[in-house]
């Protein structure tokens, strides 16, 4: 059980700075929300994960409290970053910010 | 009668989320007398406080059981997906190579909540972002890492979601 | 002008700089008599679990309504400021 | 351990917000100093309160030995702090309506424009 | 009725006893003035150096220590600069004054 | 006996509890919201009236918050863990001045204020930054005093921007909210770091632990920079004209009380708080400060065109008269000689009368913008030709700030000259050569607004309310003027004692023993 | 905002509030109480102007003012329970009625009918704050119109 | 008990870097964001000085409540730090 | 008990990555790079609350982990909603 949440501990982590450095080395805004959100969002599953499988562990009203309580925060935490950096790149795209290297960009024609 | 129907299920699903916040806080089983009693009442309060905006438009469908059976269960290919996402994100951060461009496709959602599990796989699913999606027609504007074709068809961008999002919301 | 205020502003920093230095160590307090009273009275007297909750409602219930009065004051005053704009 | 590092963060985030409040132009700014101040000393009263090695003090789940064994940390700085952040919230809301209003009369925010009130 | 301060006092009563004396000083002058002047005729129009005052005419608060003002110009500009209006002064006097403070408070 | 100990509780919960019930009654009807301001006011006004009677006459009320009963005070440990009251004789004086201020002020409102919405709005806030002050005068707990020194700090911001359609008010409420909040900042700072130090937020238990260490002086430092802003001394004056003159009368006069409120503050912690520990150093700095403010806000004022202006600077020089004094009280408070002791009485004296003079300009001025529309000296004139009864309490206010002999200003500014002439005459001097050029400020501005031609069209006479108002101030500056020596003897001097050497009764009161 | 937003802002809705009265009911046995409780379901209202634009909420203001008022009174007039012996008096703790059961001394789960006047106080602070808050937000958020840039 | 310290000393400095970009950003809505993020950053330091009640104070009021406040008055005013 | 440190490690390196993503905030040539920053901070900041939920050994401070996931979202929105322009 502890490797378990090891590995799901050293995951996550990995994955968040994934995320981090996919902040500081892409060249726009768009791509900067591909990695933050992605990666940070992957990265927080596995290392929620790894305390909701500790919480159960412990077992008893603590740990599964523990458990649930962490459970609800990724719920929601998944349901509000997509939707956050949607909200973000739409902002951006609008206040006028053009996607660099870009091959093509139908918004542009679509609709403004 | 039908107000009174989106009333009772916004009280439904904010007496889920505040059971799942007070497990274990009784001194019999689960849930104590005076927690259930505080929550059916907090409740229907938020029901009645907040039902005007929740589910405002085609929310019934989401009433069937069977929707939300599918709904966990599509945890499993969205999960597969945000992996290989990750891992391509991981190769792009480590080489730099990106073609980016934002495309445009239409998957023929008609409900808000389809458009918007559609939305949320899309963005964080491999090498792709919702920008925008229109009002009108439905069409999604997606901010897409690999450009490979310029006018794409749904599959090429998002693989089967569009299906699951239909099975789902519609 | 912007000498005096780089003067001051240094004479400040440093007099709160030595404070904060000087000060007793981090995680060490002194008198904890008040406290401690509050921690170990707070469930037999107040019967509550949350011992800040008990600080902030029933020991010191009275900043608690002066707090209270200061966000009503400060509702009032953005009302009264936007009476005639915010439609 | 870490020595009063945490008195000095609280201390350096209120000259921050004093610079702040001397030296920029925009009133809005002026507003997000008096935040930075309230903060640091929102800070310096919650590392007043800590005790080295303490939980919080909450007996809901606590863990076994509290008070007794496992200090827990002082509550009244808490107590005090979250008097101190409604009331900072309460007057920042205020500053900023009547920014909004002096930007209506005036169309500007630059505080060297802004003194009608002078002499 | 009496306000000791130390080495003086001061009794309300007194003063008003001595603005009574006064009001009966300026009336008993003023009894024996010229009887001959009369409401309603030109014996009371104003006259301003020598002219017949013009209507309307008032010493506005303005001017009335205009010679006071001029002589003391370079404290009162300086003085009127000094109320600059802007927040950041405002705000800088406070710091400086804190500094004063603490230095008086620290090293005395 | 129940009833009489809860009297310092129930003076500042009733404003309290109007103000927050205020709305609500105006929601039924505008008349029940006047009726009901009326009740709290004078509920208000006779709660403060009995506690002083009590405290005059039996000595200092503590009232503890949430324990067993009132007077315990302290904890099964013998310290005070909850939140005490303190009403000595300087803070039931203080109470009587906010007495006299908040009723005339709310009296004035009533017939003052236009619009329905703005009514309700500034009548509750009135209500609060009363509140505000009573809790800052009778507080016994150093964070509780920082949490009614916020209160007035935005009940009084709020009001000053009273009238949003002009651009001047929000200015000036801006500039004085910036300038209340680092004040009160820094009175929270100073409460941390004493909190830090001792564990402990009781005055009088701070006051038996403060020695004279680097976070002591530290904190005093703070204490005294952020209070002397509140009071208005010299180089932080600068907002105190702004919202003098850009409030409405109502607000301006409860202003000038909360501004004493700021000063009482300074004196509670100097006096009772770091009784043994503050040093002549402050004094001198203190009484400096305070000729400093006399001299400049004087010759401001000279120069002011705006009769609203004018009379605030007139204002934060009254303040000066009363740090000077209470200046030379500090320095003299080691050896305490005689004429110490005159000083702090002249300071405390001067406050009230201070705050009947200014007070009854303030209602006047509003009065005159009211009527006119304007507030300008170089556009009034000959408003008394019709407005008899303001004129005549203008003249009246400002005799009586001037220091003419048979009115109230005149008695409290001679002990101040007197005790302040024994430590250093140039500083008299100074004092009294100020009290001239004031002088000569109001007889220009009494010139320019009332004599002469008529210049102004006259809209809007004073209504009934705004009469009674000022009568009553008015009433206050004659009594004080005839009557000096039997308050000084019975009310003055108790409040002044109770600082000068008030100290050890306030921990007794407080700590028992 | 999108279609995303919007759909998403109305399945949050109810979660936040009824975190925030649950915030606010545990004040006496969990984090929370009036204050954070009542900041949290005011969230929920910025929440609402930012989705869906503050015109959406004009009619509620004078609700939330009502609700303001009537929680400060409420918490006034609590404080002014225990006036038969101090102000402030906690007069139901202890007393075993609905409010007043006693908890064990030392760690333990947690019962909600503790706490004497704290739960009430509680939520007369929850109200307040939640109206207070809002108002502001929901008053800022309505400054459209005119001189919109 | 090592790695706590790293991370709290690590978040006080974090803490400071982001009350300076806040005072040193030109762009008003720069300066919010840095608020944001220092008072997100503070409350973690609530949590791990075992303030929970205060975290929660500060995560209602900080950063969801204040940001909103600071946006809306942006809006209906001018974003940049003019010169 | 002794399970302590992994999680107080973890949360240890997250925090590293937050400085990563202040960096981004400082630099951010425009306000959405700044956005983005801070969306990633709260995400940061969530993940490690939950994980010293468990490292410090005391359930209750989970809740604070809640508030955040759901509030960050809010002022995420007011800066996106602002960068749109054209509000309302």
């Amino acid at each position: 059980m502890n490797a378990l949440i090891y590995i799901l501990l050293a995951v996550g982590a990995l994955f968040n700075g994934l995320g981090a450095l996919a902040l500081l080395r892409f060249p726009d805004v768009y791509t900067r929300i591909h990695g933050a959100t992605k990666c940070t969002t992957f990265g927080s599953i596995f290392s929620i994960v790894g305390v909701v499988v500790y919480g159960f562990s412990q077992g008893g009203g603590e740990g599964g409290t523990l458990a649930v309580h962490a459970l609800l925060a990724l719920f929601f935490l998944l349901l509000t970053n997509p939707t956050g950096s949607h909200a973000l790149a739409r902002g951006a795209y609008r206040g006028g910010i053009k996607p660099a290297q870009a091959v093509v960009d139908r918004l542009e024609k679509g609709k403004r | 009668m039908r107000r009174l129907a989106v009333w009772a299920a916004t009280a439904v699903f904010a007496l889920v989320v505040y059971l799942l916040l007070t497990m274990w806080t009784g001194t019999w089983g689960l849930w104590s007398l005076s927690e259930l009693i505080a929550g059916a009442v907090m409740s229907c309060i938020v029901g009645a406080a907040c039902g005007g905006l929740l589910w405002e438009r085609g929310g019934w469908r989401m009433l069937m059981p069977h929707r939300w059976l599918l709904l966990v269960l599509y945890v499993g290919p969205l999960f597969v997906a945000m992996a290989r996402a990750n891992i391509d994100v991981a190769w792009r951060v480590i080489t730099g190579n990106i073609r980016p461009g934002i495309v445009r496709f239409d998957p023929q959602l008609k409900t808000d909540l389809a458009r918007t599990i559609l939305a949320n796989s899309i963005t964080l699913t491999p090498g792709t972002l919702t920008v925008d999606v229109s009002e009108h027609s439905g069409a999604f504007y997606v901010h897409w890492i690999n450009v490979t074709d310029d006018s794409p068809t749904p599959e090429q961008v998002c693989g089967g979601f569009p299906a699951w999002a239909r099975r789902i919301a519609e | 002008m912007r000498w005096l205020r780089i003067a001051a502003l240094l004479v400040v920093f440093g007099f709160l700089l030595g404070a904060a230095v000087w000060m007793r160590p981090f995680g060490e307090p002194l008198a904890t008599g008040m406290d401690d009273h509050f921690i170990e009275r707070s469930q037999e007297e107040v019967s509550a679990n949350n011992t800040v909750t008990a600080v902030l409602f029933d020991y010191r219930g009275f900043d608690t309504l002066g707090e209270a009065t200061v966000l009503f004051c400060a509702v009032l005053g953005v009302a009264l400021v936007l009476r005639r704009w915010a439609r | 351990m870490i020595g009063n590092l945490p008195f000095v963060a609280a201390m350096v985030l209120v000259v921050l917000g004093l610079w702040t409040l001397m030296t920029r132009r925009n009133l809005i700014k002026l507003v997000v100093g008096i935040v930075l101040i309230e903060n640091g000393v929102n800070l310096l009263l919650v590392s007043l309160g800590y005790v080295r090695g303490g939980v919080a003090p909450i007996y809901t789940y606590a863990p076994e030995g509290t008070p007794v064994d496992i200090p827990m940390v002082m509550p009244t700085p808490q107590a005090l702090t979250l008097t101190s952040i409604v009331i900072g919230v309460a007057t920042t809301a205020l500053l900023l309506t009547l920014a909004v209003l002096i930007h209506r009369h005036r169309g500007t925010l630059d505080v060297r424009k802004i003194r009608e009130l002078r002499g | 009725m009496r306000l000791l301060t130390g080495e003086g006092f001061w009794s309300p009563l007194v003063w008003l006893a001595l603005a009574a004396g006064v009001a009966l000083l300026a009336w008993a002058l003023r009894s024996r003035g010229r009887q001959d002047y009369k409401r309603g005729t030109e014996q009371e129009t104003p006259f301003l150096s020598g002219e017949p005052m013009p209507e309307g005419v008032h010493v506005g608060g303005q001017h009335m220590y205009w010679g006071f003002v001029e002589a003391l110009r370079p404290v009162i500009d300086r003085l009127r600069a000094f109320h600059s209006g802007v927040v950041s002064d405002y705000v800088t006097w406070l710091v400086v004054m804190l500094a004063v403070v603490f230095l008086v408070v620290m090293l005395s | 006996m129940s009833f009489a100990m809860h009297v310092p509780i129930l003076a500042i919960a009733a404003p309290l509890l109007g103000a927050f019930s205020l709305p609500l009654m105006a929601k039924v009807h505008h008349r029940l919201r006047d009726l009901w301001a009326i009740i709290v006011g004078a509920f208000t006004v006779a709660m403060i009236v009995t506690l002083a009677v009590q405290v005059f006459g039996g000595g200092i009320q503590v009232y503890t918050l949430g324990a067993e009963a009132p007077d315990a005070t302290l904890g099964p440990e013998g310290f005070p863990i909850r939140i005490t009251l303190v009403a000595d004789a300087m803070g039931a004086f203080m109470a009587l001045i906010s007495a006299l201020l908040g009723g005339a002020a709310l009296v004035y409102a009533l017939g003052f204020a236009q619009d329905g919405k703005g009514k309700t709005l500034s009548m509750s806030l009135l209500l609060l930054l009363w509140a505000g002050m009573l809790g800052l005068k009778l507080t016994g707990d150093l964070f509780n005093f920082f949490v009614f020194l916020e209160i007035t700090t935005v009940a009084a911001c709020g009001l000053i921007a009273y009238r949003v359609w002009e651009s001047r008010p929000p200015e000036a409420a801006f500039k004085t909210l910036v300038m209340f909040i680092l004040g009160g900042l820094m009175v929270l700072l100073a409460v941390a770091l004493l909190y830090g130090e001792y564990g402990a937020l009781n005055m009088a238990y701070l006051s038996n632990q403060i020695g004279g260490g680097l976070i002591d002086r530290m904190a005093l430092g703070l204490l005294v920079g952020g209070l002397l802003m509140k009071a208005g001394a010299v180089p932080m004056h600068m907002w105190a004209p702004d919202a003098y003159g850009e409030a409405d009368a109502n607000t301006a006069i409860v202003l000038v009380a909360n501004t004493q409120a700021g000063l009482y503050g300074l004196l509670r912690m100097l006096f009772t708080l770091y009784g043994g520990a503050a040093t002549p150093e402050v004094g001198w700095l203190i009484t400096s400060l305070g000729a400093l403010t006399v001299l400049v806000t004087v010759l401001m004022a000279v120069v002011q065109h705006r009769l609203g202006r004018l009379v605030a600077y007139g204002a934060v020089s009254q303040i000066g008269y009363m740090l000077l004094a209470a200046g030379v009280a500090l320095v003299t408070v080691g050896a305490r000689p005689e004429f110490g002791q005159l000083a702090l009485q002249g300071s405390v004296f001067h406050m009230i009368n201070d705050a009947a003079c200014i007070g009854l300009l303030f209602l006047c001025v509003g009065a005159v913008h009211r009527a006119t529309g304007t507030g300008d000296l170089r556009s009034l004139g000959g408003l008394a030709h019709t407005e008899r009864w303001t004129s005549g309490f203008f003249l009246l206010g400002a005799l009586a700030l001037a220091g003419i002999p048979p009115l109230n200003g005149f008695a409290s500014k001679l002990m101040i000259y007197q005790s302040v002439f024994m430590l250093s005459p140039i500083l008299a001097a100074l004092a009294v050569l100020a009290s001239i050029l004031l002088l000569a400020v109001f007889v220009r501005a009494f010139q320019g607004a009332f004599l002469g031609p008529r210049q102004n069209v006259v809209s809007k006479p004073p209504s009934p309310a705004m009469l009674i108002g000022m009568g009553v101030l008015a009433a206050v500056v004659i009594a004080f003027g005839l009557f000096p020596d039997v308050m000084v003897r019975h009310v003055v001097a108790p409040a002044a004692e109770a600082l000068w050497t008030g100290r050890d009764a306030y921990m007794a009161a407080v700590l028992g023993g | 905002m999108s279609v995303v937003v919007r759909t998403v802002a109305r399945l949050l809705l109810a979660p936040v509030a009824i975190f925030g009265a649950y915030v606010v009911m545990h004040g006496h046995l969990t984090p929370g109480g009036g204050f954070q409780g009542g900041a949290v379901i005011a969230s929920a209202i910025a929440l609402v102007v930012v989705a869906f634009g503050a015109q959406r909420l004009r009619k509620q203001k004078k609700t939330l003012s009502v609700l303001e008022d009537v929680g400060a009174t409420a918490f006034a007039v609590l404080a002014f329970l225990g006036i038969g012996v101090t102000f402030f008096y906690n007069a139901l703790a202890g007393t075993g009625g609905l409010f007043g059961q006693t908890v064990p001394i030392g760690p333990n789960p947690g019962a909600l009918n503790t706490g004497g006047l704290l739960p009430l106080m509680n939520w007369a602070v929850g109200l307040k704050v939640l109206a207070g808050l809002g108002s502001m937000v929901l008053l800022l958020g309505l400054l459209g119109g005119d001189d919109d840039r | 008990m090592t790695a706590l310290t790293v991370l709290q000393v690590l978040l006080l400095v974090l803490l400071v870097m982001c009350g300076v970009l806040a005072v040193w950003l030109k762009d008003l809505l720069g300066s919010v964001i840095a608020l944001a993020a220092g008072s997100l950053l503070l409350a973690l330091q609530f949590y791990l000085l075992q303030a929970p009640d205060v975290a929660i104070a500060e995560a209602g009021i900080g950063a969801a409540l204040t940001t909103a406040l600071f946006v809306l008055a942006i809006r209906k005013t001018r974003r940049k730090e003019e010169e | 008990m002794s399970f302590e440190l992994p999680f107080a490690v973890a949360a240890a390196v997250l925090a590293a990555f937050m400085l990563v993503s202040v960096l981004r905030l400082g630099i951010g040539p425009t306000a959405a790079d700044r956005a983005v920053a801070l969306d990633t901070v709260n995400t940061l900041v969530v993940t490690t609350m939950v994980l010293l939920g468990a490292g410090l050994g005391q359930v209750i401070l989970v809740d604070v982990a809640i508030v955040y996931a759901l509030l960050s979202f809010v002022s995420t929105l007011y800066i996106a909603r602002y960068l749109e322009g054209g509000w309302e």
